[in-house]
């Protein structure tokens, strides 16, 4: 495993980031909305992945790796509350999005 | 061998590159979901290669768990459009 | 080179090529169902071949069975998820909805 | 230093970068979802990359199973009874101009700032010196399991609070168990069929595998969830024999078994959830299965409370 992967990785997340922020102003559709905060939150895990195998070279560090995949679950959990909350919005008031003309 | 196998595993993943013109181009949702399980192939097929390349034997695992999920997907889409149409409930109360 | 490596090399290659052929097909075929065909034959054949190219390298037997379940599993997928969007096809097109042909 | 490998590396994160980008952009909403469950699987691949398996194997069951079943069982509900796209007012040029300078210039301060974060020691050097006293073998488990089992006690706690939370915008309480419907001599009942015993196993075997190898109670949790899917999608609906006090005495089990475990810790003069060296092990397989238990009934209930509720909404208006 060169260090160079990983550099590719870290640097990933910068544009991941800022595309999942920007989504999640800018999308309108709650669907779409939730997706853009997933995207944003797998950028978070990849740059702790990212870094500390860049950091360690062999043996990668186990705390951050459990932390992302703790992260993985909670960030699941989220999306499906925030899920539930989408769909019944659209079941009561028939909008998909924030400021919609129901 | 090594290099090889990155090599094959870059292959693959230009594939899917290319495959995803048939996402965007759709024009059914099946023929998107078609891509979707075009993925699951062929990062299984990745995921071999890759745990041979950096023998990491555990990837097969990861490998074996993509396989096994992999026709969830397909199965909720169909399902899902199975059930009979129901409106949404009340519209504006 | 082991001759070992090499029939790997070979089915291996094989192996891409035959998804190289299903991606092709997904891409250019005219309708849903040859491209649904191209797709699901020529990968699970395609990574068919790469398990058996890769399960001569492996060192266990119990490694070599998992690969070789891999792949059972991946045909059982391939069939059902075929089957599955083959007759959502169908229903759906023979539902009064008239299919769009092509792309 | 090895040109293919940072070319392999290179295509990868083109191509996650282009879902994510193609995955908000893309007009509709089909294309959006279906992209966004390639990206989690791309995911997958560059966490494989990482030697990161533990996350890989995560990302993979949760992408593939159960994030990407509940997105498209959403999408049903809303692309249903209305044109495919809603009629939404165009974005305006200077807004489209607005949201890509934004998005090019955090990533440009974001990825410079990547760069310049200095190397940091870790954790990796103290986790591997107390991995013997720890009860297991593999330093991921031993850091989620022992080290750091606040995190997942809390951890399961916040799957525990957002199936509350289902319970509550949903609009019901608990499920509406019904008699299975299941349509045998289908090809989905017998892939299930056939699947099902298989994907048991893979969980209970990453359950064991997470001593010593990748795996471990996350993993199997999830893995056993998407068995719990498989079967409703297959037809089995939310079985009768699950009454409201056995829900709610699986989903809450996994947190008050760790809590159990932690007072007693406190009470025998530990701290909180601190495990005698000589127990760990034991103490720790027991705490697994229960953790492994309550992730893969709560995540199964997520799907199967959304999932019937959008075929028996719970609003009067559109009993029938």
């Amino acid at each position: 495993m060169t260090a160079e992967a990983h550099e590719i990785y870290a640097l990933l997340a910068a544009p991941l980031f800022a595309v999942g922020l920007v989504g999640v102003f800018a999308c309108r559709h709650f669907l779409k909305k939730i997706i853009a905060a997933k995207i944003l939150g797998a950028s978070a895990f990849l740059l702790l992945i990212a870094l500390a195998a860049r950091d360690h070279g062999e043996g990668p560090d186990p705390v951050p790796h459990a932390m992302v995949i703790t992260g993985i679950v909670v960030a699941v959990s989220a999306a499906a509350f925030a899920l539930t909350l989408a769909r019944r919005i659209w079941q009561e008031t028939g909008q998909s999005g924030f400021g919609e003309k129901p | 061998m090594q290099v090889f196998y990155l090599l094959l595993g870059a292959f693959l993943l230009a594939n899917l590159a290319a495959a995803l013109l048939r996402v965007i181009r759709g024009p059914g949702t099946a023929d998107r979901l078609m891509t979707a399980q075009l993925f699951g192939t062929t990062g299984v097929a990745v995921l071999l290669l890759l745990a041979e390349a950096m023998e990491a034997a555990a990837l097969r695992d990861t490998a074996l768990v993509f396989v096994l999920l992999a026709v969830l997907i397909v199965a909720a889409f169909t399902r899902t459009e199975g059930t009979e149409e129901r409106r949404p409930a009340g519209k504006g109360s | 080179m082991t001759i070992s490596e090499g029939v790997t090399l070979i089915l291996c290659l094989a192996g891409a090529v035959f998804f190289l052929a299903g991606t092709v097909g997904l891409l250019r075929f005219p309708d849903f169902f040859s491209r649904l065909h191209a797709l699901t034959k020529a990968d699970t054949l395609g990574l068919g071949l790469i398990v058996l190219g890769l399960m001569l390298q492996v060192g266990s037997i119990a490694a070599a069975l998992k690969l070789l379940l891999i792949w059972v599993l991946a045909l059982l997928a391939s069939t059902t998820v075929c089957h599955l969007l083959g007759n959502y096809e169908l229903s759906r097109s023979s539902g009064g909805e008239k299919r769009k042909a092509g792309s | 230093m090895n040109p293919v490998a940072v070319g392999f590396d290179g295509l990868l994160a083109l191509l996650i970068l282009f879902l994510a980008v193609r995955a908000l952009t893309a007009p509709g909403l089909q294309q959006p979802v279906i992209l966004f469950i390639a990206f989690g699987l791309a995911m997958a691949l560059a966490w494989a990359r990482m030697r990161a398996p533990d996350v890989a194997l995560a990302e993979a069951a949760i992408g593939t199973g159960l994030l990407g079943v509940l997105l498209i069982d959403s999408l049903g509900l809303f692309t249903r009874s209305k044109s495919e796209t809603p009629p939404q007012p165009r974005r305006s040029r200077a807004a489209s101009i607005l949201a890509v300078g934004t998005t090019l210039l955090l990533a440009g301060g974001l990825g410079f700032a990547i760069l310049a974060m200095p190397e940091a020691e870790g954790l990796a050097a103290a986790a591997a010196e107390k991995l013997g006293a720890s009860g297991v073998d593999h330093p991921v488990t031993a850091v989620l399991l022992n080290f750091r089992s606040f995190d997942t006690w809390l951890e399961i706690g916040v799957l525990l609070i957002a199936m509350w939370g289902l319970f509550c915008a949903g609009g019901r309480e608990g499920f509406a168990p019904r008699a299975t419907e299941a349509r045998p001599g289908t090809v989905l009942g017998g892939t299930v069929q056939s699947l099902l015993p298989l994907v048991l196993l893979v969980g209970i075997y990453l359950l064991w595998l997470g001593k010593v190898d990748s795996g471990g109670a996350f993993q199997a949790g999830v893995v056993l969830g998407a068995a719990g899917i498989l079967l409703r999608l297959g037809g089995l609906g939310f079985p009768d024999w699950l009454r409201p006090w056995l829900v709610r005495t699986l989903l809450l089990f996994g947190f008050a078994f760790m809590l159990l475990v932690g007072l007693s810790a406190l009470f025998a003069g530990a701290a909180f959830l601190e495990y005698p060296p000589t127990l760990a092990g034991p103490l720790i397989l027991a705490v697994e299965l229960a953790a492994t238990l309550s992730i893969g009934f709560t995540l199964y209930c997520f799907f199967t409370y959304l999932f019937d509720l959008r075929i028996h909404p719970a609003t009067a208006s559109s009993e029938s």
